[in-house]
């Protein structure tokens, strides 16, 4: 199985997580991170002292999937979640060794 | 009960035991003043119900400025690991000035006077100070309604001065500063200006404190913030304000309250404080809008932290002015405000180089001064027959008095605040360990954090 | 019109039905009403209309008291997920107990006596409550004004109780109990002490409503949060308050408000609001230092909840003394107030087990019975000649008077909530499930959260 | 001085130039009209301290109701990246709208009557305007603190629009569409109701600004909002308030200083007062509980957000008729505003299609419509002598007029608005960039953030 | 080494946290996230406008254990953050190369 | 490729991102967690009610690199989050199997 972590544009959350679903993903989980990379912050003005943040808000969506959907959801999300802009993000993949459900006790594929 | 209750009622009984005390000594005491109260009163002036109502209105309004107004101004702008402490500050602040006040601040302040510089203390314990009137002191109100308005002046004026100092100063440390400071700076200052003293001798316009109140805690504020140092990280790392719509409520809170504080002045509910009230208002709002478009040319962009710093800095700066200034007065006090607040603020402390936190030097020294010019300049007795002519209504002498209680006021605040905290600094030290600013004064200081999601 | 609001406009309709019949049966009472207080109005006594303008902004600042002031200050105890249904319980019961009030409450707490135990229905509907004063609630301000200012007690009494049930009661039950109660147990122990009944002829003293609002609300607490059960998870589970700053606040303006409370409470613009004003705010500062003091040392550091307990400890325990007490009798009331709810809250409460979650019981209860027996030591005649000597000044008596007058007002509060509490438990339950307290009473009871980043 | 100090100068120079010659320009003028005001006085009325006393309150209520509390009360209803922009709005608001009331707004809305459309200029730079009261705004209050409180009120009534357009608007778009929109719609609409103009002369009654404030600004705000466009996403992205605390906290304030704007409007501590005092709080808690009651029955669930909203309808429907209804009036009102507005609000906005995105016209358009329609039915000269009888008390006619005034106002005002906007498109734009709206103004417009953790 | 990451309902982190310790982890990682998956959010109404979340508070805890360790993680907790009901969450397991720990430079896993 | 996941105190992070830029990483990923491990929490005091965290906020740092530059970020990681005191915090080092740049979709180390 694959775990698939994508940095996306927050506002592109709502895209994202339809066009998963569209493919049959039924579980993600999403969490609040702040990126650093080409694309630059705002500038921020209080009382005369400038600055610019180096971390832009993002959002990181982690879907666990098995190793046949990996090329699915990858470009899934990257359709959904594509501006053009620099700080679209990336996605980042994975194996990992197993996954259990711990309301039923399943393992491997079918926990997911 | 359990053991823990019996092992705490241990500790808790020396305190129990010094408040008994208290209760025994100052029982007797007051009573015998409590019924002196009733004997020493005059009784030819009348009190007028409608000034009452709008002087208890005012008194409690000033109140309300100090906590929660300046308290969330002050807290809004830290960051979030201080802003207990900082609201603290404030709140501690307006209760310990407010006691000391009636023990005796007030007497000190206001007293018969002993040699133009201070009051003695007659009043002390508020020995007669009950429902008739003081001929001065509001003549139409009853005395003691005048003593509780100025003691929220009394109760602000230290916690100004927090704001200069906060994020790293120990809380122990604060307390003894803004006791002691109250005693030798506050109340002779006080009593220089509104309580008789030689200044007021001279002629002296401070309507509702720009000397009395901003010059004397800015000037002291920046003789602190300079001993303390500068916080860690201070100018390099960002320090961003943690909590702008908390600092807008604040400020919001602060103009409410300003009511009381100017047009309160007038002790009365008359043209004067109509006058006072429109003055206020109206350099507020002329601050705020100069700062908004200085900013907007200068940085680019207008912002809320600006708008609201330039609210505070025009009603600082028309504080001691407006009761004796126009409609244009008031224009052209709002106007230097926010023009000369920005500059301090803005380019002149970064070029200086002192962490004044929240920028009580720039907002209410330089504004308290500036109002007090502005009195000079723009005071007319056709608006207040009870104050004077400044220069551009032909009385150039006016502005040299003004000129000299600023130089006076700054002065005297900041010889003594100097030796007060290097007292304070030598016996208990002043500054929280490094450790403890890292964690955060609410963690380190007061075991809380402010917000638990 | 979609077929959507066709749908909701049918279920929309009952209310609209029920509302149009109030209208028709409330419109030929009520217009005969307007007109009778007309004719029924004596013209004897004068408005004054400085102590009228004192006593509409003490009503405003009273209202203010509880929205925004207790909402928020309660609000910000909670946990988050609980706060908006904390603030609804003090924002509905200003809305009931005000309608309440107007219709028939006001007759009944203030009305004709009946028995010394409860007014008549004379004055229901405000028939004849207008223009005129009413020479004994207040002879020199509109009888209207004064039926309004005591409204808003009205409404604050029941909103302290929620605090002690806070985080896990069903909210229509809340409503109903807060209904009930009202007309209960509120209306006549008004009656009894502010409306010429019983314990008024006895001679009892409660200046501002140490009995009527703080003993009655608070023991009713006690009972109310025993019979609902502790929160899951208490008290292992650490439950710290989510937002210090929004209860600093809300402490603020409860301060803010309650001169209007207790200065109010004079019912005019004199020197004994100055009094009332003058102790109110000084019990709130002892307490506040008190208790900063007491948990500096016996908890090694000094807290923001702390300090904003201790002050509103001091604001509930002044409040049946205000009018009554000197400076030194304020003094000594505020470090009882801060001795007293310090061991209360910090030491009795988890020694005696029950979950009162927001501490209505250690700081309201207590500093009312408190403030009840400072006014029977401390209560001079030197300072209203209306109100009595305590026992410090000769007066044995008056004590006694006291303590039968917070024995009687506590055992009924205590055993009528129990009896209503019962009903609703049965008729439709108090609690909410488990599932709907873990999610939080403010998804579960009223689809919202407070805040979305 | 650093070299970035000296380039920072001279971007302020400009700005400095023009404050100058403001100031030269402007003195001359002032100083003449100061002086003036001394000799045009009349001399006959006198000022009652009492009166006055409420005024100048009710005046600070009506001010703190702008900022913080409608600031703070469309700020919490906004999304976070937001909140600071949207605060702007109502607090430049505050400013501009003050500043322009004195140079010459007061003198158009109040002055000499011109045709019965609008004053003439001699009240411009508040020439004439001082202590002594002018018989028919406020016989027993000075003018100037006519002045002031109506000052509040052209403060707060555009700021009321900016709710509908909040989130997308460009702030210099926005500011000239403010300072625009009073020159063009509120001077005239409120001298035809006010000043004596046509509307006044035919008899129109409204009290507290139904007309005035509320249904020429949410008109204006209808058509604003229409001609702005919708939000990005909406109504498919939801869009929750942000933080509903504040946003409650909002509404309190609102609530406490609108007994400074109803009662207020008395213009003197008295019955009248204290009629409008009571009918304005009973109205505003019939209509939450109607609120709650409906949206219970309707979506399950009563919500803070709606009974807040039911809380300010109420308060807005009563506005225009608090001073002229009895109990029964201010009830049937209240049960109105909560069962129309719900509808308008919670049905009919979603099912008509305009993003009006804080409910401005459901809420205050609709409900001051309401509110004069209800004067129309409910009004009684039993209960104020210089009102009128309405529609149940016999007088069918004054029901007509309030009609009239309702058409006239909301025609006038939409198309003024429908012109000013037109403008303001065509020379600058209206919107914000797309992107910019993304990003929230906070960031785009202002360079802040309201929060950091 | 392992990487144990156990997405769970926020009110089990207590327990969860108290049965890692008692079989001897020392030390963990928590984050809150949002998780989307079979459990439905709860409807919120604010003026009419009414919606569910898809996204659901969740708490993710990330725990770095030996391998021979790894199967008594799982085991306790699932066996603490188990309700029974829907949404209890998921525990992922995945191989790691190294671990560091700052203060003394430790690699391996003597740094755990 | 490695994933390095960093877990540091908080006001460390200027500096680790300082470090890490200095040696040509041009991307990170940052997040707000909360930490157990030997370093004990600060006592908190509310109305008498006293707890001591267990759970001390800590920053997160996600880094993907190729696989010839892992050790260097290690080791500037290690040097700039540096106190010497307990909690300083740990360092996990894992593969990963691909990275996709959303905006370009690059693939691989290019990506980064
Ligand atoms: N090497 C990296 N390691 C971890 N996260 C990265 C790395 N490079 C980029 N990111 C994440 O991806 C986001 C977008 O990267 P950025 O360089 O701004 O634009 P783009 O993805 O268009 O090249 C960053 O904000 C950061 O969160
Ligand atoms: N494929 C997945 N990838 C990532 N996270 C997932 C995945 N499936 C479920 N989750 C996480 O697990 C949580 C619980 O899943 P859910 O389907 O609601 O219930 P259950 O675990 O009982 O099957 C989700 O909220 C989500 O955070
Ligand atoms: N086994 C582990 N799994 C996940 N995170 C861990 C583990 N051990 C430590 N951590 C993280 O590292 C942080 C620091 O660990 P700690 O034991 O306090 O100090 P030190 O790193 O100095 O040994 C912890 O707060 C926790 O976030």
């Amino acid at each position: 199985m694959k775990m698939i972590e994508a940095v996306i544009k927050p506002f592109k959350l709502d895209e994202v997580k339809d066009a998963l679903v569209e493919i049959g993903v039924q579980g993600m989980t999403v969490s609040e991170v702040k990126g650093f990379g080409r694309q630059k912050g705002s500038k921020e003005t209080y009382r005369g002292a400038e600055y610019t943040t180096d971390f832009i808000p993002k959002i990181k969506i982690e879907v666990y999937v098995a190793d046949n959907q990996a090329a699915r959801v990858i470009e899934a999300i990257t359709r959904a979640a594509k501006t053009g802009t620099v700080g679209d993000g990336k996605i980042f993949v994975s194996d990992i060794a197993n996954v259990v459900r711990i309301r039923t006790g399943e393992m491997g594929e079918s926990a997911l | 009960m359990s053991s823990h209750m019996m092992s705490s009622m241990k500790k808790i009984l020396p305190v129990l035991l010094i408040c008994c005390t208290v209760m025994l000594v100052g029982g007797l005491a007051f009573n015998v003043q409590d019924v002196a109260a009733e004997d020493a009163a005059p009784a030819a002036l009348k009190v007028d119900t409608g000034d009452t109502a709008w002087i208890l209105a005012s008194s409690a309004l000033v109140m309300m400025m100090t906590l929660p107004g300046l308290a969330l101004f002050y807290g809004g702008l830290t960051r979030q690991k201080n802003i207990l402490s900082t609201v603290l500050h404030s709140f501690i602040c307006l209760c310990l000035a407010s006691i000391a006040w009636v023990l005796f601040g007030y007497s000190l302040s206001f007293g018969p006077d002993v040699g133009g510089f201070i009051g003695n203390f007659d009043w002390a314990g508020l020995r007669g100070i009950g429902a008739d009137p003081h001929p001065v002191y509001g003549p139409t109100i009853p005395h003691e309604v005048f003593m509780m308005y100025q003691m929220m002046f009394a109760a602000i004026t230290p916690a100004l001065m927090t704001g200069a100092i906060a994020e790293r100063i120990r809380f122990s440390s604060m307390l003894w500063f803004l006791g002691i400071w109250s005693v030798v700076v506050y109340y002779p200052v006080c009593h220089w200006i509104w309580g008789g003293g030689w200044l007021a001798q001279m002629g002296a316009l401070d309507f509702a404190g720009g000397a009395v109140v901003h010059v004397s805690s800015a000037t002291s504020a920046l003789v602190a913030c300079i001993m303390l140092g500068k916080r860690m990280g201070y100018p390099n790392t960002p320090m961003p304000p943690h909590n702008l719509p908390i600092m807008l409520l604040g400020a919001g809170l602060l103009w409410f309250g300003w009511f009381g504080f100017n047009a309160g002045s007038a002790l009365g509910a008359n043209g004067l404080a109509a006058s006072a009230f429109v003055a206020t208002h109206i350099a507020a709002c002329v601050a705020t809008v100069v700062w908004m478009l200085i900013e907007w040319m200068h940085r680019g962009k207008p912002t809320a932290l600006g708008c609201a710093t330039g609210a505070i800095a025009g009603l600082a700066t028309i504080t001691p002015a407006a009761g004796f200034v126009g409609l244009f007065g008031a224009i052209m006090i709002g106007l230097a405000a926010g023009i000369v607040c920005y500059i301090c603020v803005s380019l002149l402390k970064p070029a200086l180089g002192f962490d004044d936190s929240l920028d009580v030097v720039g907002v209410h020294g330089v504004g308290g001064a500036l109002g007090l010019v502005g009195a000079g300049l723009f005071a007319s007795k056709a608006i207040n027959a009870a104050g004077n002519d400044g220069l551009f209504f032909g009385n150039p002498k006016l502005l040299m008095v003004q000129l000299i209680m600023i130089g006076a006021v700054a002065g005297f605040s900041m010889i003594c605040t100097w030796i007060i905290l290097k007292i304070i600094d030598v016996v208990m030290g002043l500054r929280v360990t490094q450790d403890e600013e890292q964690e955060g004064l609410d963690i380190s200081q007061h075991g809380e954090k402010a917000y638990h999601v």
